[in-house]
């Protein structure tokens, strides 16, 4: 007992720098607290005061986020690396969240999880994602990619009395964990090739002990990249997304469409940028490879959908082969183009995946075909849905084009044209579907509109005029406030970005040169 | 005044005439876009055509990370295209509001959008702002097809976004290499500016796959053939007012961006496949012929006719020669004014064929209209180019750029002249002549079909009368977009320093320009 | 010594790994699979990892396989063993070229420790002490976090798995049904009775469509498509 | 005024005549005649006035020059809107002025009943200010501007009732043909810019003989381009056949245009591009063996032609092909007299020809008229008058014109005195089918119009109907008016044709071989530098005796044979044809020009077209270009899709076999 | 033994987990595969941990064993969720989504 206490005594914990940590405490805080009030029994507690404490967590998070900008520290012994790379997704994270507990205010999901539950849980993922993003060792990045995914499983699964909700959380969870499996073992390989958990360390040993083209090291970048590849939905590990995207409640598809995707990017940057950089030249085709997959894979899958979740799906398939690029090129340009796509991809995400919720809390479907009328019936929802589907296509004027513009020149700039011509070659292919989309909004079938031709047509036709469109929001009908301001907005900034893309492109380069040692 | 008001002003004024009760929005749309017709007047009147670089520039950074600038200038290849422009979307909006339209705010919201869309791109001075323009013209069109059309428009405005859009994304592809190659091999900062571009040196092969994929976005805006495969069902169905400024100015946005970017910017690569395109416009021309020849449809008479002035604006563009060139840059200007008559004459035909726009359906309309008859026939003759319209001067530059620098292309493309004799007169003949067609109901031009037609008419005629006008502001700047490409081979293969030309011509211009700004 | 008792573990362990894979009634691969990972603290032993394998005895055999074991008794554990397509061929084929490709990584290293008996071994490595010193010290963070994992799958059980309130008061007909006897086996759980194969009954019995209120419609898809199975189940 | 201010004025009269008249065409319809008369005859006394302000200025300064503004003035093209006014511009002016007032004259009464009175005032007016402009243009685009503006109205006056198919028909025919010329001018042109660099008609003309060495290539190519040009508007094989189909248009427009006036604008070209032409001799032997063939072939169809106006209009191109083939030959005088004198009696012609139409009620065809000759006096003695100066009988104008053509190529020799004799050739059939059709019209037994014109009334058909399809006329829109007039009731009608009669008559007497060379010397400053016109190559006045005598003998003879087949031994002609089946079928298909032209241009055109349009079009790039692509990327998705099974375990399969090729790419990379 | 040895044998079992869940239709059973992919993970560290002497890799595997536990847990409930559903347990007639 008392050597116990004496061995308790020489140990000494590691110094803990609680400003950087303050946005992941504050998230674990927060979820705590939203658990407890959960069990609170008054219905105002549950479905009022839960989702706006988490939308207070949410904000303080991402004030001391903006915070600790342009303050990098590697923090609780090497475990965490603060940096404004991992700021600006935990950033990302926390809009997403933000937008997605305003989505689910009012829909099926929470209330069937339970409030607390739900939120708790939803904080966690945010907690993980920020911890991934700014992992700095192999542990760590495993604790935080599960943190991240566990609790999104159950999200998935929330809508309990659904079918497809299940379904997608079991489908999710198993592969899910085939894929962590993986990443355990290629983690394993790369430890034992390296005799390193943290980053710097492994980087450290690649470079010295002439381990580049060790098989060991190989096959363990091997299982990573696969381990990586399927969080971030890279072809071909990407099947489970269009399911688990159909199938999981619309808020939490909206959430893991734009957050995982911004962790699983954060850490391929983090891992392959920093403790495999010096294997770059093996590394690097490969991934590029799986970029191109990726994209036409993606791309040509959402072209015959119906449900419009999962078009996304496929859609956000192709845009992390996109985002990889950032990833091949390995410059600090890359790294600041794949930021800024996944900023812009979080603006046209959220909007459109709210502008479904709406759809759906309305008409009960998802179908694409389910978009019809929308015009008429809520110009507001409809224009953003359609400014997100064009900033998705990558329609000048939007944010998507100045993400894809971005990637582009970075992927010619590390010479990688090749990959460029197939960016865009992607995109044409985008347009397909993405048109069809606004095609369904707008354009009622043939025989319903009035056509212009060369008849004047009489006078007094004009009774079932159109509501204002591109008007002031209020003029819509509102049934789901939150859930209109949320498209609203971020079809907004989807615009307003794009217009003005200065200060993103001054955020993406601080994020790219936070990872030392690229070019 | 900045160019700035001018390009923007027409989506802003679209926005307040939105404003406005539903029924008063066409008119007051149409009165307002004479507000920027005049403001465009205003800079023709102000234009100096002796100087060949910008003038009016607007020259702000805009995205400083990326050197891209928002910059926008007048010079000797836009100024006629800005005003044509601005004449065109005041008469399709005036024949608009004449109309009975659905979801009026929209529409007309369209229509502010594309006219700013195409005036900036008509304007725009960086490859950046010019690729983005040229895209965000599409998306109005997109609507106007897609919601306004008639027939299968949803399926026809997604082919016709699709095609173009794969042409200006490989566009973008190559605008963004043009930028970052340029600065990569020159050590100088990302500047997309033309200008910046201009005077730097771009390896030869790189500027082959960029200049490529400019044409790509070029040729297929036209469009021309082999990638005319969206313009029959897009201009079968997009609504008249739409066709009229889409095959009016918009398809010169591409045309205009062969002289304004890709040969001064690409001079070597512009050399280099010459012959290419000028079998591609070849090409057109005869195919274009050939299908106007045997469509009985009448839009797609005036469609494939448009196809195959295109063929003969990138001939006179690609002669290399300053009479091709400003061949081209008079024909553009001609062809958007007649075009957009054809389309209007034709609605106004289709009104009195009961609604059909087949030549099945026609006939006999002139004995009721004869000033109806008289307007199609000036058109007519316009469109195939007479001796004595603008279009002849227009066809006779070009023809002999091409001449004098292809003799036999020149030579064969005039089969394209003979050709449009006879399927436009067939096309008059087929509406306004022989017998009366089953559902004819004929009736003279109205006023409110005059409003668009007539004034169009009389800019055919006043240009007739005095082509001049069309020439006269362009002559230095066609010769400074020509010049470095005319030279492309001869110093590539005396191996002389890169572009000693444009050097001092973009030295001049930015000397002037610093002088117009202020 | 060793080398008989790794080889002991180690056939245990393969031979725990295949009868996971291969055994039909899953109460039997839990029991495969406890045996594995018994065998699998064995080598932990062997390789110096004593925590190591202690947590695997104390937690993975002893608490997480109760888990196992409730489950199957729950849900029914009688299965087939793979569906009659080309997986059942592939899927065996798959892992062999991926085994063969991990060995070929594992092995085909040129590190010289993959041929050696391991480090020098210091004393008290991979004892409880060393270990709590480490997730005190280096590895803080990821022993905090780990036990905000443990929270997260807590709270996703029981989200997954509780029993729910409410269901009754929405739909009384619903309600008067759960409370109908259940068949044998099916659990015991009331609103177990699931929400598919009692519109079943409920279709059955009112012939026709039924208003389920706030039921989502995509229920009433699920239930139509896949009635051939509810009714099977049913007595 | 100066003598180009008075040819702005020629031009400014029948451009003011046709917008007054179109912008009036509803207030003041039957005004109209009178303005378009009014205007063209004002166009006239400017003639004159150029005529006379030119003739007051010394030899050397007749040719001037004037410009109203830069026309297309760039980047070294230097057109400008010009007119050049010298003797040979000025006498065309005159021609055309003075013929076309006539015509105008006439047309008021012809076309007095019709609907589009207005409208045919307007394009007539508009044809004179075209064919003005082609004559008086300075420079080549004015010429090329001048010629396609009367091909235009050609058009529009050839598709006048434009009910009528057959109508439309030939309109577009006539249109598309001169296109083809148009394009001729245009590439022959570019042909001489690129040495010239001036499409100024003096500026190519001085630099010319620098710049081109004789018979050089650009040169010969762009004077055979010149050619094609002329042969178009001119009705030369193989470009001729427009002008046949060209008669369904009015009677005076057959008169004015393709008479007198356009169809000559060929002519007028060599002439006017004589420098070019002199240093192309090559060209010019090109132009005159296809206008001696076009002689020969036009008067062999219109032998067995049995329409009246197409008689008349074969005739016409067989008399320009005597004008070609002069004015090839360097004739240039002899050329443009025969031209001259050509319009006043081929307008004469034509007129009468109108007349008998109007008295058989719009039938067009010689096989039903017959006596005439009571019923109709006046007009009998203006086809007599008429036909006689066309055969080249003396003392009428054509005997003297024609001869004098005949004669300088005979005097030139070598192949030229081949043509000349082939010319001779000519004279005899043009006496022939002269003589045939004057005397099927007006000998014989009086036709039942003829018959009734005699008792005071004019015939009327009962329902109108296209003269060569036999199909009833539109007639619920009016025209051609339901009226036909004839000569001898309509004094305008009278006047004109008689003043014409005049003409033919003396016209001649301008120049007469040893007696007056009134037309050789005004032009004579004109052709100042052209070798061809010196009076080495004139012929003595002797030898044109000899060649006006034996050209009268000629001219006799056909009449005399006429007269043995159709006044005094009728049947004759049947029986000819039943001996000649294949040469009359030949003549009748008018040489099958018409079937080898479908057979080459037209057909394959639209074959090609429909072969475009529907294999082409619809494989290569719908199918092809378009379709490929699509569809690949279909099935693309279509795999991506049905790979998405659903089935969890597919999913993990795919996961692991993505993962065993992730591995072995590192694996074979390493080491 | 060799090390080498160890770490074939955790390559092993790693892929007849995997093996496991490609054949399996219960996902009970599909679970248990992945638990001794897990497991096989583990090995290899714990292999690692001794080669380079260094106890990283044992707390490695002590934590991965942690997320083996949620994972698990995680994956009862949802069985247990599906199984209330009345939903068939088995991840082959679970394919509502798909296409």
């Amino acid at each position: 007992m008392n050597s116990l206490l004496i061995a308790a005594a020489h140990i000494k914990g590691p110094h803990i720098d609680w400003a950087s940590l303050s946005p992941v405490v504050v998230l674990a805080v927060g979820a705590l607290v939203a658990l407890l009030v959960g069990l609170l029994r008054g219905a105002v507690a549950r479905q009022q005061v839960v989702p706006a404490l988490s939308l207070v967590t949410l904000l303080a998070a991402g004030a001391l986020e903006i915070w600790r900008f342009g303050h990098p520290a590697t923090i609780i012994h090497g475990a965490l690396r603060i940096d404004d790379l991992a700021l600006l997704i935990d950033l990302i994270c926390t809009v997403s969240a933000f937008a997605a507990v305003l989505l689910a205010w009012r829909s099926e999901a929470p209330r069937d999880a339970g409030h607390g539950e739900f939120h708790g849980l939803l904080l966690f993922s945010v907690m993980g994602m920020a911890i991934l993003a700014s992992s700095q060792d192999v542990i760590t990045l495993f604790v935080g990619l599960e943190l991240l995914s566990i609790p999104l499983y159950i999200l998935c699964a929330a809508e309990y009395r659904r079918e497809g909700s299940l379904e997608s959380g079991l489908k999710y969870l198993i592969i899910g964990s085939v894929g962590s499996a993986t990443l355990v073992y290629g983690l394993a390989m790369i430890y034992g090739a390296s005799g390193q958990t943290g980053f710097a360390g492994i980087a450290h040993a690649v470079a010295t002990h002439n381990l580049l083209g060790d098989p060991l090291l190989l096959g363990g970048i091997a299982l990573v990249v696969v381990g990586f590849a399927f969080k971030a939905s890279v072809a071909p590990f990407h099947q489970w997304t269009p399911d688990v995207y159909e199938g999981a409640p619309t808020p939490i598809t909206a959430f893991m469409a734009t957050a995982t995707k911004a962790a699983a990017l954060a850490i391929f940057l983090r891992f392959f940028d920093v403790a495999l950089i010096a294997d770059k030249t093996t590394w690097s085709p490969m991934i590029a490879a799986l970029a191109a997959i990726t994209i036409v894979v993606g791309n040509v899958g959402a072209l015959g959908q119906t449900s419009l979740k999962r078009l996304l799906g496929f859609s956000g398939v192709a845009q992390a082969g996109y985002m990889l690029s950032g990833v091949v090129v390995a410059t600090h340009l890359g790294v600041s183009a794949t930021v800024l796509y996944l900023w812009a991809y979080l603006g046209m995400n959220v909007a459109a995946f709210a502008v479904v919720h709406a759809n759906q809390l309305e008409t009960g479907t998802d179908r694409i075909s389910a978009l019809q009328g929308l015009g008429k019936r809520s110009p507001a929802l409809a224009w953003s849905l359609t400014v997100a589907m064009l900033a998705l296509a990558g329609i000048p004027g939007t944010i998507g084009f100045i993400g894809k513009f971005q990637l582009i020149h970075a992927l010619v700039s590390g010479n990688h044209s090749w990959l460029a011509i197939v960016l865009v070659v992607g995109a044409m292919i985008s347009l397909g579907y993405y048109l069809k989309v606004v095609a369904a909004i707008w354009m009622s079938p043939a025989g319903s509109a009035s056509e212009i031709s060369g008849v004047p047509v009489p006078a007094g036709a004009a009774a079932g005029l159109a509501p204002i469109a591109g008007g002031a929001p209020e003029a819509d009908r509102l049934p789901y406030p939150e859930v209109v301001f949320v498209a609203v907005v971020f079809a907004a900034l989807c615009i307003i970005f794009g217009i003005l893309p200065q200060p993103l492109f001054h955020l993406a380069s601080h994020a790219g040169s936070a990872l030392r040692g690229l070019l | 005044m900045s160019l700035s008001i001018l390009i923007w002003l027409p989506l802003v004024l679209a926005l307040l005439a939105t404003q406005l009760p539903a029924r008063h929005i066409g008119r007051a749309s149409a009165l307002l876009s004479l507000i920027p017709l005049a403001i465009a007047i205003d800079f023709m009147a102000r234009f100096k055509p002796s100087v060949s670089g910008l003038q009016f520039v607007t020259d702000k950074l805009w995205i400083s990370s990326l050197g891209i600038h928002y910059k926008l200038g007048i010079n000797g290849l836009n100024v006629a295209l800005i005003l044509l422009t601005t004449v065109l979307f005041s008469i399709s909006l005036a024949w608009s509001s004449q109309r009975e339209i659905s979801r009026p705010r929209q529409y007309y919201f369209h229509f502010g959008l594309a006219q700013s869309a195409v005036l900036g791109a008509f304007t725009a001075q960086d490859l950046i702002l010019f690729v983005a323009f040229f895209d965000l013209m599409l998306i109005p069109f997109y609507f106007l097809v897609g919601s306004w059309g008639s027939g299968e428009r949803v399926r026809a405005t997604i082919k016709m976004v699709i095609y173009t859009a794969v042409g200006s994304f490989l566009m973008l592809a190559a605008a963004i290499a043009a930028g970052i190659l340029v600065a990569h091999q020159n050590g100088t900062p990302l500047n997309f500016s033309f200008s910046a571009i201009a005077h730097l040196r771009l390896s030869y092969t790189d500027q082959d796959w960029i200049f490529l994929g400019f044409a790509a976005a070029f040729l297929v805006k036209m469009p021309l053939t082999p990638f005319h495969g969206w313009l029959a069902d897009a201009y079968k169905s997009m609504p008249i007012p739409a066709v009229a400024v889409f095959s009016g100015v918009v398809s010169k946005v591409a045309a205009y961006g062969f002289l304004q970017v890709a040969l001064p910017l690409f001079p070597h690569a512009a050399h280099h496949f010459q012959m290419l395109m000028l079998l591609i416009a070849l090409l057109s021309i005869l195919w274009a012929t050939a299908m106007a020849f045997t469509t009985r449809d009448a839009r797609l008479v005036i469609a494939y006719s448009s196809v195959a002035q295109m063929g003969f604006i990138v001939l006179g563009i690609f002669s290399l020669k300053a009479t091709g060139g400003q061949g081209a840059l008079l024909q553009m200007l001609n062809h958007g004014v007649v075009t957009a008559a054809a389309f209007f004459v034709l609605a106004a035909v289709a009104a009195r064929a009961g609604g059909s726009e087949s030549m099945d359906d026609m006939g006999g309309i002139a004995f009721r209209a004869p000033v109806l008859a008289t307007f199609f026939l000036i058109v007519t003759f316009a469109n195939l180019a007479m001796p004595g319209s603008s279009n002849f001067i227009g066809e006779f530059m070009i023809l002999l750029g091409a001449f004098s620098s292809h003799m036999w292309i020149a030579i064969v493309a005039t089969l394209g002249v003979v050709g449009a004799a006879f399927y436009a007169l067939r096309l008059f003949i087929g509406a306004m002549h022989n017998r009366v067609g089953g559902r004819v109901q004929s009736f003279e031009l109205n006023r409110i079909e005059a409003l668009a037609i007539a004034p169009l008419v009389l800019i055919i005629l006043a240009l007739a009368l005095y082509p001049q006008f069309g020439l006269s502001k362009s002559q230095a700047s066609v010769r400074a977009a020509l010049a470095p490409a005319t030279l492309g081979g001869s110093y590539a293969a005396a191996g002389k320093p890169h572009r000693v030309y444009t050097h001092t011509a973009a030295a001049a211009s930015a000397s002037t320009s610093n002088s117009a700004s202020r | 010594m060793s080398e008989v008792l790794f080889f002991l573990a180690a056939i245990a362990a393969i031979i725990g790994a295949v009868g996971v894979v291969t055994l039909r009634n899953a109460f039997y691969a839990v029991l495969a699979l406890v045996c594995h990972l018994v065998s699998l603290a064995a080598l932990f032993l062997l390789l110096r990892a004593e925590f190591v394998a202690a947590a695997q005895v104390v937690v993975y055999a002893g608490a997480v396989m109760v888990l196992y074991v409730f489950v199957v008794a729950y849900v029914g554990g009688g299965e087939e063993v793979a569906a009659g397509n080309g997986l059942r061929f592939l899927g065996p084929l798959f892992a062999l070229a991926l085994a063969i490709e991990l060995c070929i990584a594992l092995l085909g290293s040129a590190l010289s420790g993959i041929n050696s008996q391991g480090a020098h071994y210091v004393l008290g490595f991979g004892t409880p002490a060393h270990i709590g010193r480490l997730f005190l010290t280096d590895y803080l963070f990821a022993f905090e976090l780990a036990s905000l994992l443990l929270l997260v799958a807590a709270v996703g059980a029981i989200v997954l798995a509780r029993r729910r309130r409410g269901l009754e008061d929405e739909n009384p007909a619903l309600a008067a049904l759960i409370a109908q006897p259940r068949p044998a086996y099916t659990g015991t759980m009331a609103e177990g009775a699931g929400v598919r194969q009692v519109l079943q009954a409920l279709e059955e019995t009112h012939g026709g469509v039924i208003e389920l209120g706030a039921q989502p419609p995509k229920l009433a898809v699920g239930a139509e498509r896949s009635g051939d199975e509810a009714q099977e189940q049913l007595p | 005024m100066s003598p180009t201010t008075w040819g702005w004025l020629v031009l400014l009269f029948p451009l003011l005549g046709t917008v007054t008249i179109g912008v009036g065409y509803k207030r003041w319809t039957r005004a109209a005649g009178v303005i378009g008369t009014g205007a063209i005859a004002l166009s006239f006394v400017s003639a004159v006035g150029a005529l006379l302000s030119l003739l007051s200025r010394p030899e050397h300064g007749r040719e001037l020059v004037s410009s109203l503004w830069n026309y297309a003035s760039s980047a070294g093209v230097d057109a400008k809107l010009q007119i050049l006014v010298d003797p040979v511009s000025v006498f065309m002016i005159l021609v055309v002025t003075g013929v076309s007032t006539l015509i105008h004259l006439y047309s008021t009464s012809y076309m007095k009943s019709d609907e589009g009175y207005a409208r045919y005032f307007a394009y007539l007016n508009f044809f004179v200010l075209s064919m003005l402009v082609l004559v008086l243009g300075g420079n080549f685009v004015m010429l090329i501007v001048g010629w396609a503006f009367v091909g235009a109205a050609s058009y529009l006056l050839i598709s006048f009732w434009y009910r009528r198919n057959t109508a439309t028909g030939a309109g577009i025919k006539a249109f598309v043909i001169n296109v083809l010329g148009d394009v001729g001018l245009v590439l022959g042109t570019f042909f001489i810019f690129r040495h010239t660099h001036t499409v100024s008609y003096l500026g190519s003309f001085r630099a010319a003989p620098h710049v081109f060495h004789t018979d050089s290539t650009d040169l010969v190519a762009g004077c055979l381009l010149f050619l094609v040009g002329a042969f178009a508007k001119s009705a030369q094989l193989p470009l001729h056949t427009w002008l046949a189909d060209a008669m369904e248009g009015p009677t005076p427009v057959s008169s004015l245009i393709h008479a007198a006036t356009m169809v000559t604008a060929g002519v007028y070209l060599i002439v006017r591009l004589h420098p070019l032409f002199q240093l192309a001799p090559t060209a010019g032997e090109v132009g005159a063996i296809i206008g001696c063939a076009t002689l020969l072939v036009a008067g062999t169809i219109a032998l067995v032609v049995t329409d009246l106006k197409r008689v008349i209009a074969y005739s016409t191109m067989s008399q320009i092909g005597y004008m070609i083939l002069g004015a090839s030959a360097g004739a240039y005088s002899a050329a443009l007299f025969h031209l001259m004198t050509h319009a006043f009696f081929k307008a004469l012609l034509f007129m009468a020809a109108g007349s008998i139409i109007g008295a058989m009620a719009g039938d067009q065809s010689l096989d039903r008229m017959s006596g005439f000759r009571k019923a109709l006096p006046f007009t009998f003695a203006c086809f007599i008058v008429g036909g006689l100066a066309l055969s080249g009988i003396p003392p009428f104008s054509g005997w003297l014109s024609k001869d004098a053509i005949i004669a300088y190529l005979n005097n030139r020799g070598g192949i030229y005195e081949v043509l000349g004799i082939l010319g001779y050739v000519g004279a005899l059939l043009t006496g022939l089918y002269t003589f045939r059709m004057i005397f099927r019209a007006f000998w014989g037994e009086p036709s039942p119009e003829a018959r009734e014109l005699e008792h005071g009334h004019l015939a009327h058909a009962h329902t109108p109907r296209n003269p060569v399809t036999g199909e009833e006329e539109d007639n619920q829109v009016g025209f051609p008016g339901p009226e036909h007039v004839i000569a001898e009731r309509e004094w305008p009608m009278k006047v004109a044709m008689g003043t014409l009669a005049v003409l033919a008559v003396v016209g001649g007497a301008l120049q007469i071989p040893g007696v007056d060379h009134v037309i050789q010397n005004f032009l004579s400053p004109a052709l100042a530098n052209a070798p061809l016109a010196s009076a080495a190559h004139e012929p003595s006045s002797g030898a044109a005796w000899a060649g006006l005598i034996v050209g009268a003998v000629i001219g006799l003879i056909g009449i005399s044979i006429a007269h043995r087949i159709y006044v005094a031994r009728p049947g004759t002609a049947t029986r000819l044809q039943q001996s000649f089946p294949a040469v009359h079928g030949f003549l009748m298909h008018k040489w099958y020009f018409d079937e080898l032209i479908d057979l080459l241009v037209v057909r394959p055109a639209l074959t090609l077209g429909t072969f475009a349009l529907g294999v082409l079009d619809r494989i290569v790039v719908t199918g092809g270009v378009t379709g490929g692509v699509t569809s690949v990327v279909r099935s693309g998705g279509a795999g991506v899709r049905r790979a998405q099974t659903g089935l969890l375990r597919y999913y993990a399969a795919a996961l692991i076999l993505g993962l065993s090729l992730v591995v072995l790419y590192f694996l074979i990379s390493s080491t | 033994m060799t090390l080498g040895w160890y770490l074939a044998v955790s390559a092993v079992i790693f892929c007849i987990g995997v093996g496991g869940v490609l054949v399996r239709r219960n996902p009970l059973v599909i679970l248990l595969c992945l638990e001794l992919m897990l497991n096989a993970g583990n090995l290899a560290l714990v292999t690692f941990a001794r080669m380079h002497g260094g106890e990283a890799g044992q707390i490695f595997a002590l934590i991965v064993m942690v997320v083996a536990a949620c994972e698990v847990t995680v994956g009862l409930g949802l069985i247990v969720a599906i199984s209330r559903g009345n939903l068939p347990v088995d991840v082959d007639k679970l394919h509502e989504l798909n296409g």
